[in-house]
């Protein structure tokens, strides 16, 4: 008795940001296709787009960034995409220290970030340079008190969720009800704010794909995203 | 190592290498206690049953492979054995992201040996099997290593002695080798159960992370990180508990076949 | 009956063994280290000679031209070692069942006259020097060897126990027509029960 | 064992396994040479450095604290000891994430002791203590059952006889048990330091991943997937051959003391 | 000289051995499990009985009571026990060198008597079973022990070399005035060279 009828089966590669939003989301859809299986494997963009140009037999595939998109773009043919989703980049800190101005990141704290080639870490030097505009050398002081490129966003999250380090550079959608008693993001001027854009491709042909696809982009299924902190990408500007 | 100095130093080694390794347990029993306690869901069961049932499969290749292959080397001497040995020592050297790589290509449908299946209509990367073959990757090794000490430690002229009764050398092999390599064959598979257990990095990268079909426990702990990081304490810790609950029902079932 | 012969070169002795044995109780003496544990290895098949040829009866047992190597589980020769490589775990009882092949009443019958019924339960582990030696000699008497040797297997014993032993292998030898080899430094106690000696020296036969 | 119908098996099992484990590895050279070549820079350079003294800090701990200890384990019976064996396969049965996790739990600002360091000034997370402290995790365990066989397989009469002579239990340990066990205590050395070598997931969150000061070969490799894939091969390739190289290098030496 | 005392049970027998020994020389005998090796095992340290005294001279090795335990590596007894327990992976003289107390002439002199002289490089699992009886000899000997102790250490060896080992052993102990104590089934060989017997019988001294 399993459920290994593979023609109702849609597989989807999703950004690891996405593993709370988009599991909403599935099961909101599954309620609507109930015949349809679908699976959700999620890991950081660049891991799932190696796997797919590795052969990872692949209906759906969300990125976190465009440069993931557009490598996989150049090695394998893809059906439909679209930009998706809006996230934008953060500077959050812990609440055991008293920081209340983005500027006041230059002074003696331990500081985390996404590695540069992570969308996150690309982001946040875009948003510190930036700044940098504002208050010369401001960039230069903050990286200096860099403790540690994380492998991946989340790993940033948890690090000042626990405390070891003071602020970090993350997600709008990483300041989830389960982290905002203990960490809160610093006011950065609007002029000076850096968004990010995900996008999602269709893979196959097949009508389940297809179907899902069309679902996973309508506009009652990005409430859910929304509800997660993410915006829709009309209103952001790459 | 029995002088008093010798004595004295021994029990502080044994108490700082215990404290270090108990500390972070307990720490994490404190935290989840300190922050709203235990916190599980569907995910954590599912991806446990994956991980049993992988690692289940995994441990019988490894005792069906690894056994003879120990005693075999073992007991052989024969040119190519330090080559063998040699690569054999490779996996357990290689970061397991990179284990993970090389599998897929090898066995991706890209290949060297992947393309050849797929002619078949075979694919084996995100799946199920790929699971097992990453497990397997990982463990065996670490088998190998440890049944061949267990098989060393077995005197040889007792085997020999066993062959002059009459004994077949299968039957010597069962009843009195084995017999007497337990312990250490026993050591063996718990260490590669708890490797294959463990394993994320290549599994991840060559089986996928699919929720009730690749999403070890391991893997279902890294993404419920991404989300609830109550959640993920909360199946680490019952993770170390099942792992535990697993050791001593290995080591009971081993001291039972020893009487 | 018995015909053995091999070379073997080693560093400080070469062997170089041939002889032929007729009677079915022979001694084998000579000074330590002459090749006496040699010949009986050969025998059993526990040593494979780079030359040689054994033959027991009709049958070939190994020849190093012929190829042939009769492995040793099927060549049935009881063989009761310098040392004894008893199977630790498990129980003296158990040590001596795992060749058996005679029934219960002989089985009794050498438990009995090798006086190990006390020790039955013990492991290899507890027994003296002499104990361990016995359970030895029950263990590959109780396969019901076509062929028995035993390497100085008396010299541990007491000068009673000794020839109460001793005389319990002739019997079951002669009831079962086994044929029986024994190595001892100490002629005196097997005189008037062996037919034949041979004499070795310096890894050659000198006399049998 | 030795029946023609179980050496073909045999053979056959020795190269269905011989060939799981280099198939990935000729894959891996295939996929480069095809691919363009070797292609490393300087974050590779950098993190070896890292790595090789952080692995060589680390194995010496596991010796100096591994061998008393698994010579303890390994010649008294205790109550307790049980326990003691239970705890030091907790860490093999640990995803190193949940490793990683733990020790940061524990050790980290906010952690059970790390709370009381940092009352002194000290801090542990992200420095190359760290590092260290996360590799003696996942492989002092590995270290110490290892060796545990190893001394097992040593005759204790042949230990005892040798106090008859008049040696100090020191030097019976140093003259008689040592070199006896050398062959294992070399396996248990090897393993831990490949474990310890090839550690990503406890490094990358109990220590960080910053380049020169706590970015390890394994982490500068999965950063260097994220980017530039040929880069990541490249380093996994000359990794794994750094890595036999050592191993070589530790078996000769071994062989050495040996005779 | 010598004041053993102890009480240890087992499963099939309860020791309760009770002697003092003022002799030089003197042979152990009894049959097979009455407990002679288990003395020397109490005397050399290797076995610590539950309750007991062994006194050597004027020095308490071992009290119960009293809570005193000499280590065997400082009670500089020479014992060679009824199995040979060399180091595996040196050569013979290595064995013999490592605990080597006695000077040259000494050392060569032994060597030769013992007729080990060929086999010293040779490793001790490439030995007949004489010889590696007259290594492990050789190797207590070497230690210019206190007391030394043989047990069965001359059954595996043929007439003219035990008789010479034994010459050898026991000029030894007379030019250091060292104790000698002999467990053998073989009281031939030892009339006229020993000053007493001892005997013992189901755990206790019967005669002594
Ligand atoms: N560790 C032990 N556990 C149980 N029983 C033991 C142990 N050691 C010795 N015995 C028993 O104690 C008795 C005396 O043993 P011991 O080795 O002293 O005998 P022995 O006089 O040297 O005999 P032999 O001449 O056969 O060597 C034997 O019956 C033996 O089974
Ligand atoms: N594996 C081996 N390697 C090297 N030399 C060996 C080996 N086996 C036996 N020898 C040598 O061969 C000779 C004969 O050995 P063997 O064991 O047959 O002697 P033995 O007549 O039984 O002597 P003993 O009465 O002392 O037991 C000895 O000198 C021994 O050193
Ligand atoms: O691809 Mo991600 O969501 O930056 O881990
Ligand atoms: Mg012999
Ligand atoms: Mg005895």
């Amino acid at each position: 008795g399993k459920k290994e009828t593979k023609e109702n089966q849609v597989i989807i590669y999703a950004a690891a940001s996405m593993t709370e939003s988009l599991s909403d989301a599935v099961e909101e859809i599954n309620e609507k296709y109930p015949d349809i299986e679908i699976c959700v494997s999620f890991n950081s963009s660049s891991k799932l787009r190696l796997q797919i140009e590795q052969g990872a037999d692949v209906d759906i595939y969300i990125s976190a960034s465009k440069s993931q998109y557009n490598k996989l773009k150049e090695k394998i043919q893809i059906e439909k995409d679209k930009e998706f989703l809006s996230n934008e980049i953060v500077i959050a800190a812990n609440n055991r220290n008293a920081i209340e101005k983005w500027n006041d990141i230059q002074g003696n704290y331990k500081v985390l970030k996404a590695e540069d080639q992570v969308p996150a870490g690309e982001y946040a030097i875009r948003l510190l340079e930036n700044l940098d505009a504002i208050e010369k050398g401001f960039s230069d002081k903050v990286l200096r008190n860099v403790v540690s490129e994380e492998i991946n966003v989340k790993q940033v999250v948890n690090k000042l969720y626990l405390g070891e380090g003071d602020v970090g550079f993350i997600y709008n959608t990483d300041l989830t009800e389960k982290v905002k008693d203990k960490l809160y993001k610093l006011k950065v001027p609007e002029a000076m704010k850096v968004k990010s854009n995900y996008y999602i491709c269709l893979l196959k042909k097949q009508d389940e794909s297809s179907k899902i696809y069309n679902e996973l982009i309508s506009d009652d299924i990005q409430k859910i995203f929304c509800k997660y902190g993410f915006s829709s990408p009309k209103n952001s500007q790459e | 190592m029995k002088g008093s100095i010798g004595s004295i130093l021994m029990k502080v080694f044994l108490v700082l290498v215990i404290g270090f390794f108990t500390i972070p347990i307990i720490s994490l029993i404190v935290y989840l206690l300190r922050e709203g306690g235990i916190n599980i869901g569907e995910r954590f069961i599912q991806s446990l049953m994956v991980s049993l049932k992988s690692t289940g499969i995994t441990v019988l290749i490894n005792i069906t492979l690894g056994i003879p292959i120990a005693y075999y080397l073992s007991r052989n001497e024969f040119k190519g054995k330090r080559a063998i040995s040699m690569i054999l020592n490779i996996p357990i050297l290689c970061p397991p992201s990179v284990s993970g790589i090389i599998l897929l290509l090898a066995f991706g449908r890209q290949g060297v040996v992947g393309k050849l299946l797929n002619g078949f209509g075979v694919s084996i990367p995100f799946t199920f099997i790929a699971v097992i073959m990453a497990q397997c990757f990982v463990s065996l090794p670490l088998f190998i290593q440890i049944g061949k000490e267990a098989f060393d430690k077995v005197d040889v002229e007792i085997e020999r002695s066993a062959l002059l009764l009459g004994m077949s050398p299968i039957k010597v092999f069962l009843k009195v080798t084995i017999p007497m390599a337990l312990f250490g064959l026993l050591k063996a598979t718990i260490m590669s159960w708890g490797r294959a257990f463990a394993e994320f990095g290549a599994t991840i990268i060559f089986a996928g992370n699919l929720g009730g079909k690749t999403q070890t426990l391991p893997l279902a702990i890294y993404s419920a990180m991404e989300g609830d990081f109550n959640e993920a304490l909360s199946m680490a810790l019952i993770m170390i508990i099942v792992a535990v609950t697993v050791l001593i029902v290995i080591s009971l079932l081993g001291r039972k076949s020893w009487d | 009956m018995l015909n053995v012969k091999f070379e073997q070169e080693y560093e400080n002795i070469n062997l170089n063994i041939n002889v032929k044995i007729d009677s079915m109780r022979c001694a084998l003496v000579g000074p330590s280290g002459a090749g006496k544990t040699s010949i009986f290895d050969v025998i059993s098949g526990l040593k494979i000679p780079p030359r040689g040829k054994v033959i027991l009866g009709k049958d070939i047992l190994f020849s190093s031209q012929e190829k042939v190597n009769i492995p040793v589980h099927k060549r049935r020769v009881g063989y009761v070692r310098q040392n004894s490589y008893l199977i630790p775990h498990i129980s003296v009882e158990d040590n001596i069942r795992m060749g058996l092949n005679i029934d219960s009443k002989d089985f009794e019958d050498i438990l009995t006259r090798l006086k190990i019924k006390d020790i039955l339960k013990k492991r290899p582990g507890e027994l003296s020097g002499g104990e361990l030696r016995r359970v030895d000699i029950a263990r590959m008497l109780v396969i019901k060897p076509r062929l028995f040797l035993i390497d100085e297997g008396l010299s541990s014993l007491d000068e009673n126990l000794r020839a109460c032993v001793f005389k319990c292998i002739l019997d079951k030898c002669s009831k079962w027509n086994t044929g029986m080899m024994i190595i001892t430094h100490n002629p005196l106690y097997i005189k008037g029960h062996v037919d034949s000696v041979i004499k070795i020296e310096q890894g050659k036969i000198i006399q049998g």
